[in-house]
């Protein structure tokens, strides 16, 4: 039981990387961006080429991954989010479009590094073992670094001016500008920082599972639930989401049955949203 | 992400036969991918040999490649297209079970043989299949751990697909018969991306193997899952590529894998087999330098070499001639040795276990096992 | 009159694959005008549609296969079937908003899915094949010109009927509730019946499209409902243009036949297809329906000065994001 | 303090008794009782901030009451199913103006009617005769409405294109359409000019006398006193005074809290 | 120091401002009055640069800013407070002073403390208000909250769009008030009204539009309410 626990939580924390780049692109610009699952898959991707195929450094080729990953996530803001925002499109045309641009990195991924599905080594090596129960170090850097990611951003949101401002442009674009806000601008940044959480989820995901050019949308799928879950926006939120939705999957697949975990899992969260329909730690108002 | 196509094979020569023209559809992405597009490139590289020669006794091959995105529902569109506007003669399907079973009705229906590399749905005459039944792969690896690991305990993980429940079931009833007991057996969905609980029962259930009927990425998942968990016991994994053995064995050293016909080369127990490969694995090697996917590149190089037996040896290139030329055809190929008859129509049944056991040491790969050694 | 057209110009031609591609595109425009109730009209995202048409194709195919039952007969109980669901869940589900609504839709369409796969009578993986085909006296509709005829037929009646109820006042109701809910409440319209309703109708379509599917094809199989599918419809909508009467068909035809005329380049279509989605959504934001009737709306204008962006503007509920 | 009317008064349609609400640690209403009667202007002032338009959702049925009850002709429906104070009779408008941005001001208007027609699917789908009379006569209703608030000409305009003044006059249109028995009006004149305010005043008279109970809340005192029959004054959610337009105006506690202390307020006041 | 020249606003085919010209000195007080749909808003927000112009230019101390980000005008020292009151749901109160603060260039920004000193001292209510969020803010807080954020932006022309709607009779004054103070400073003020309000200060200039045109120009002064409603009167079809 007690495994199966910290096996669930570690699973979760990765949803929760991917939640919380759902999250805070939503705070700061409105925007739901579906691309999400495709920042994990390029970051795993450019990564393992950068390593695999380039034949560079670790740590050099972990910061081209996440660079390529930033230059992702900065063209779908240029050239897709940007131009729709401002004309004023409806949110869920913004939805689709960023749907379509994950579709669309998947492809050009696959074209480019092929089908295969690609490892990279692993961040650190050995066990934690206390008793009979171990679990890889690994799972452990995944978890400290996204609780040092939602403390990091949610800091910045809720102190600094820049993040005050970056909450603003979400609110009401035309006032935010009469703030001497640059929406543009601030969107551009929240879109990049989304790309490299989504894109070190990735990294750190391929060492304990692996990635390939349709790894995105299990991922996308998943941290979506768990944004929704948690409260949709709130970055605690996202971590306490991605953890119920690594634990319900790992516990129903454990004791009930490992066909119907997915099945489980979506049939409790229709069950929870019905009783708390703006997620666990949402606001009512937040709807 | 819908169909796709693509046509190789010339016109230009002076042959005034009609070309033969050949449907291929195959999972180009999707959770197969990994499997399809090699075999899909082994294809392309049969047809591209047999016209290099002057075609089938002249008659070029006329290649369509479709991709059914590992799914049957388009499988179903992207086969449809094919007898109508390519007005293909015969099709090559891919390795999705599920898909094959969708569309045999329809190729039944226009006429239209099929050989696939997957499990065949139904006892039809219009079908035929490259893939080794279930119980060659099984009696392979409960063998290997019986006889080579000598263990008795084993638990058995297998997909939700047609492929991997008709496995685990025959897999289950014929441990019985070499005296092996299993004593888990566990489903997986297709693109999971844990397996923990599954391998947590296993753990429970006493196992000392566990040996598999997954393909693709998920092999990966079990590797790693099983490492995280602390697990030693030995995984003699189904069969797949060797960049998944390799990626399985560096997470999980215990790894055991099932080698088809180019991978158990050259240790083939079959010369005939072995003389396929040497002629096949230089061709595959020199267009895709070390890519991984030769074992499915080769089963797809052999369901070409399979029909162009049957059209030369029929003189057909179509229809109910063609179909009966396929069940006669016996050929050996790099997987196999393929002996198809009107009761056959995987060509196995009377043919020697082919497959072996792999292993890896460091980045090198070994043959520890064959079943008819 | 465009319609016999396109339905009979295949026929004319005698193009198997022309009927072929027809059928398919009615049948998925059933789905996606029932969607375009829910989503176009009265902005509730809702990503359930493939959870009905799993409904309408299992059942018949398990009533029809498993039970034996008279084809005809299997399709009203399924399409049934759906609807009572529908109404059902409806009552929990609809209390749920913006997101939170659309993601327990979406975890109601994936555990669908799920179910299909794993469970037994559903047939697992391989689906159930050989469904029995529908048949009038010596017609059979498991030949394609009937098919394509039923289906179409079905299509046009159900374009017929969205239409004339978003031109009535239930039209009204729906669009001001997909604008400001609020507001709609504090007038007396009556928005949970108006949801509840639109959801059964939405839900009625979408299994009228799955049973015909599976009619078409005879099979069916759990990869007919994956979140592709879902996606799909989206897209089809979208492109199509929401909350428009032709914008349902006119989208699913896009997404259906483009990639074909496409198909010819080998290897790149499936990054040229996501090209194209991407350019019409930026260039007709509200579907290719919708920017056609604002381009003839300018025309009539005489407009030139259409280049002149107005402050960010509502274009259209604000369904997702604030 | 506040001296309500005796519930006993048969032409009270709506009453309010005893509501109080919090949010969080702000007590916007602290046991405050109300009552509009039939065929009158009902008058409510008060700072901002003191707890009006939250008093207005709570009549509407929008916000549930921490305590109290609302009576409407005699019927509590705190607590009942959200939208059946408008099938009451009870309807209001926001203090944001709150038109349906994509519909024209026409189909905005006829909004409003549209319980007047029923679900009646069927009928719509057979176009039953019935039906297409209601809905004439419905668009009838409408245009003369708009005349009579002076929109004509803009019915086919999308709402969104409206200036913010337009905005209010069709809120009021809109929910005129409803043919409520009460109507709860949230500062109707903010952003009309005082020839508009003056019409508008002239508007919510004739209405009365047709019956209706209008309860009204606005910063214009000059248009509140000339109006109004009864005043209610709120502070801090407190009522601080209630009674007739002359004496409310007089009371010290408003003139503190509100009217400011000098004689003339000097809202239409000529500083040279 | 502000000049409209032949400003006009067009949405699609509509043309809510027609040529336009304003000169705004330092330090002056200008009041722009109309009916509803008179262009007002439109105008103002040109000036402020989130709607473009389509004829005409604008200039801010001799340099041409017609094509001018508004992000940018707020740099250069133009604030609006715009209609509806721009309410940022989510951000506390004390979040959106902040916000009004940041604007500002460096050099002319105080501390935020005195900043949210002054203001407060106007508006006591906001000081009440502080960690609340504003969009559950009374209509008139709301609007407080929107002169108040505008002013410690220290514009060198703020320009306000109805401030006074909405507003109880007292905090009308107070607005007015603050506002005088302000001008007092030396700071530019335009304001757009419908009505006539309780302005101790003579504006320098008034401009009263109807449907686009500006049918009054007047220095030093303002049309009586009699005037004012003939003019609207006349205005109306
Ligand atoms: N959701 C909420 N959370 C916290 N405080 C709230 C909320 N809604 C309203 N308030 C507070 O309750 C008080 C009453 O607000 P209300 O809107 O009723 O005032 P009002 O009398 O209509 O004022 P105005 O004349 O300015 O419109 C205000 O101080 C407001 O800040
Ligand atoms: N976004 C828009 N799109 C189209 N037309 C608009 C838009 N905004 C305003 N208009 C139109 O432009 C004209 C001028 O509007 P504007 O808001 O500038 O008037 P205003 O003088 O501020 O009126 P009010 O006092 O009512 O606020 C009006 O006729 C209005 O209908
Ligand atoms: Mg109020
Ligand atoms: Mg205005």
């Amino acid at each position: 039981m007690l495994f199966t626990i910290v096996e669930g939580i570690s699973l979760g924390f990765i949803y929760a990387l991917v939640a919380m780049g759902y999250s805070l692109i939503y705070r700061t610009t409105g925007v739901v961006n579906f691309a999400q699952g495709a920042f994990v898959m390029v970051g795993g991707m450019a990564t393992y080429w950068a390593l695999g195929v380039m034949h560079m450094p670790f740590v050099a080729a972990v910061i081209v991954g996440l660079l390529i990953t930033a230059l992702v996530g900065l063209i779908l803001w240029m050239a897709l989010v940007l131009p729709l925002w401002k004309r004023g499109s409806a949110g869920f045309v913004v939805i689709l479009a960023t749907l379509v641009f994950g579709d669309l990195a998947d492809n050009v991924f696959e074209k480019w590094l092929g089908t295969n599905p690609e490892s990279l080594p692993a961040w650190v090596s050995g066990r934690l073992v206390i008793g009979s129960f171990g679990i890889s170090f690994e799972y452990l850097v995944i978890i400290v670094v996204s609780l040092i990611i939602m403390i990091a951003v949610g800091l910045f949101l809720a102190k600094t001016s820049t993040g005050i401002a970056m909450r603003a442009c979400a609110a009401d674009r035309v006032t935010s500008q009469l703030l001497g806000i640059s929406p543009q601008s601030v969107g551009a940044i929240a879109m990049v920082s989304t790309a490299i959480f989504g894109g070190l989820a990735g990294i750190m995901l391929a060492p304990v599972q692996y990635t390939s050019y349709s790894i995105g949308l299990t991922y996308g799928i998943f941290g979506f639930v768990a944004a929704i879950i948690g409260g949709f926006g709130s970055l605690p939120g996202a971590v306490v989401g991605g953890i119920a939705v690594g634990l319900i999957e790992s516990i129903a697949g454990r004791y009930v049955s490992s066909t119907y975990e997915v099945v489980i899992a979506l049939v409790l969260l229709l069950v929870l949203l019905v009783i708390r329909p703006a997620g666990l730690l949402g606001k009512a108002t937040d709807i | 992400a819908c169909g796709s196509s693509s046509s190789s094979g010339t016109s230009s020569t002076s042959s005034s036969k009609a070309p033969i023209n050949i449907g291929v559809a195959v999972g180009l992405t999707g959770y197969l991918a990994s499997d399809d597009v090699p075999f899909s490139e082994g294809v392309k590289l049969a047809a591209a040999a047999i016209n290099a020669k002057g075609g089938i006794d002249g008659q070029k091959v006329n290649l369509t490649v479709q991709n059914m995105d590992s799914a049957a529902s388009t499988g179903v569109t992207v086969v449809t297209q094919m007898i109508d506007q390519s007005h293909i003669d015969v099709l090559i399907g891919g390795s999705v079970s599920a898909a094959t079973a969708a569309y045999a009705p329809i190729l039944a229906r226009a006429q239209v043989p099929m050989v696939a590399a997957s499990v065949l749905p139904t006892d039809d005459q219009w079908q035929f299949s490259t893939l080794q039944p279930t119980s060659e792969t099984n009696v392979d690896d409960l063998g290997f751990v019986k006889s080579k690991l000598h263990l008795t305990k084993v638990a058995v993980i297998y997909s939700e697909t047609p492929y991997g429940e008709g496995a685990a079931a025959r897999m289950t009833a014929e441990a019985k018969s070499i005296g092996l007991k299993v004593v888990s057996s566990q489903g997986v969905l297709t693109g999971a991306t844990d397996m923990t609980p599954q391998l947590q029962k296993v753990q429970s259930s006493g196992a000392q193997a566990i040996v598999d009927v997954l393909t693709g990425p998920v092999h990966i998942v079990e590797a790693k899952d099983a490492a995280n968990l602390g697990m030693h016991i030995p995984i003699v994994m189904g069969q797949d590529t060797r960049s998944i053995f390799l990626q399985s064995t560096q997470a999980y050293p215990n790894v055991y894998w099932t080698a088809l016909g180019a991978q158990v080369y050259p240790h083939n127990s079959n010369p005939e087999v072995k003389a396929a490969n040497a002629a096949f694995l230089p061709i595959y090697k020199k267009t895709y330098g070390s890519a991984p996917g030769e074992a499915n590149a080769a089963r797809g190089w052999d369901s070409m070499q399979i029909i162009a037996k049957a059209v030369s040896a029929s003189k057909a290139i179509t229809g109910t001639k063609l179909d009966t030329a396929l069940e006669h055809v016996s050929y050996a190929g790099t997987e196999t040795v393929y002996n198809y008859t009107p009761a056959d129509h995987t060509g196995q049944f009377s043919v020697a276990n082919p497959l072996g056991i792999g292993h890896f040491v460091g980045n090198k790969s070994e043959i520890v096992y064959t079943a008819s050694s | 009159m465009t319609a016999l057209l396109i339905v009979g110009l295949p026929i004319l031609l005698n193009s198997s694959f022309w009927i072929y591609n027809v059928t398919l595109i009615s049948t998925y425009a059933v789905v996606v005008i029932g969607l375009n109730v829910l989503v176009g009209y009265i902005g509730v995202v809702s990503f359930a549609q493939t959870a009905f048409m799993a409904v309408g194709g299992y059942g018949v195919a398990i009533l029809t296969v498993n039970d034996h039952w008279n084809p005809w007969l299997a399709s009203v109980v399924a399409i049934a079937l759906a609807g009572v669901l529908a109404f059902i869940l409806g009552f929990p589900l609809l209390r749920l908003r913006g997101h939170y609504l659309t993601m327990a839709t979406f975890a109601l369409a994936i555990a669908v899915y799920y179910f299909v796969t794993g469970a037994g009578f559903t047939g697992g993986a391989v689906g159930i094949s050989a469904v029995p085909v529908l048949a009038v006296g010596s017609i059979s509709f498991g030949n394609a010109v009937p098919m394509e005829l039923l289906t179409a037929g079905v299509a046009i009646v159900a374009l017929y009927l969205v239409s004339k109820l978003a031109s009535s006042h239930i039209g009204r109701d729906w669009k001001a509730i997909a604008a400001r809910e609020d507001v709609a409440v504090s007038l007396g319209v009556r928005v949970v019946n108006r949801k509840l309703m639109a959801f059964t109708l939405a839900a009625v379509l979408g299994a009228i499209g799955g049973v015909l599917y599976v009619e078409a094809t005879s099979y069916v199989s759990p990869d007919l409902y994956s979140t592709t599918i879902i996606v799909n419809l989206f897209v089809m909508l979208f492109i199509g243009g929401r909350a428009r009467t032709t914008g349902p068909v006119i989208g699913t035809a896009i997404v259906l036949v483009l990639p074909e005329l496409i198909s010819s380049l080998s290897g790149v279509e499936g990054i040229v297809f996501d090209a194209l989605l991407i350019l019409i959504i930026l260039f007709f934001p509200r579907g290719v329906v919708g920017g056609l009737a604002s381009l003839w709306n300018l025309l009539l204008a005489r407009s030139r000065r259409h280049e002149i962006q107005p402050v960010p503007q509502v274009e259209g509920s604000e369904v997702i994001s604030g | 303090m506040a001296d309500i009317l005796t519930p006993q008064d048969p032409s009270i349609i709506l009453q309010a008794i005893g509501i109080s609400k919090h949010f969080g640690g702000v007590q916007a209403l602290k046991e405050v009782s109300i009552s509009a009667c039939a065929g009158e202007i009902t008058g409510l002032i008060g700072p901002n901030g003191a707890g009006k338009s939250t008093l207005l959702a709570v009549l509407g049925g929008d916000t549930r009451p921490d305590a109290g009850q609302v009576l409407l002709a005699g019927v509590d429906f705190v607590g009942q199913r959200r939208g059946s104070a408008a099938q009451h009779g009870l309807v209001r408008t926001f203090q944001q103006a709150s038109p349906i941005p994509n519909m024209t001001v026409l189909e905005n208007v006829m909004l409003g009617g549209s319980q007047r027609i029923g679900p009646n699917g069927l009928g719509v789908v057979m176009s039953t005769r019935r039906l297409r009379t209601a809905e004439a006569s419905l668009r009838d209703d409408a245009l003369s409405l708009l005349a009579q608030l002076e929109l004509t000409g803009l019915e086919n305009r999308l709402a969104a294109d409206l200036s913010f003044g337009q905005l209010r006059l069709l809120e009021i249109c809109r929910a005129l359409m409803a043919q409520p028995k009460v109507l709860l009006l949230d500062e109707p004149v903010a952003g009309l000019n005082s020839v508009e305010t003056a019409h508008l005043g002239q508007v919510l008279a004739g209405l009365v006398d047709g019956g209706l109970a209008i309860l009204l809340v606005d910063h214009d005192i000059p248009f509140m006193l000339g109006l109004c029959k009864v005043v209610f004054v709120l502070d801090y959610g407190e009522m601080i005074a209630s009674g007739a337009p002359e004496a409310v105006e007089r009371n010290p506690l408003v003139r503190a809290a509100y009217l400011g202390d000098e004689e003339d307020p000097g809202l239409s006041g000529e500083d040279h | 120091m502000m000049k409209a020249d032949n400003v006009g606003v067009h949405y699609g085919a509509i043309q809510a401002v027609h040529g336009v010209s304003l000169e705004i000195k330092a330090g002056g007080f200008v009041l722009i009055l109309g009916p509803n749909g008179a262009g007002k808003t439109s105008f103002i927000s040109a000036l402020a640069g989130i709607v473009p112009c389509s004829a005409g230019k604008i200039v801010l101390d001799g340099a041409d800013v017609t094509h001018v980000s508004a992000t940018r005008r707020v740099r250069l020292g133009v604030s609006l407070v715009p209609e509806g009151r721009g309410v940022l749901k989510g951000l506390s109160v004390k979040e959106n002073l902040l916000l009004g603060w940041h604007a500002s260039a460096k050099e002319r920004r105080g501390s935020f403390s005195t900043g949210l000193g002054e203001v407060t001292e106007i508006f006591p209510r906001l000081s009440e208000r502080l960690e609340q969020d504003c969009s559950t803010l009374s209509g008139g807080e709301m609007q407080m909250l929107a002169v108040a954020r505008a002013m410690l932006a220290r514009p060198k022309v703020i320009l306000l769009d109805e401030p006074s709607l909405g507003l109880a009779p007292l905090a009308v004054k107070a607005v007015y008030a603050a506002l005088r103070r302000l001008s007092e400073l030396g700071m530019t003020l335009v304001v757009v009204e419908q009505k006539n309000v309780p302005i101790t200060s003579v504006p320098d200039r008034t401009l009263v539009m109807r449907e686009g045109e500006v049918l009054l120009d007047m220095a030093d002064g303002r049309p009586s309410e009699a005037e004012l409603a003939e003019l609207y009167l006349g205005g109306r079809r």
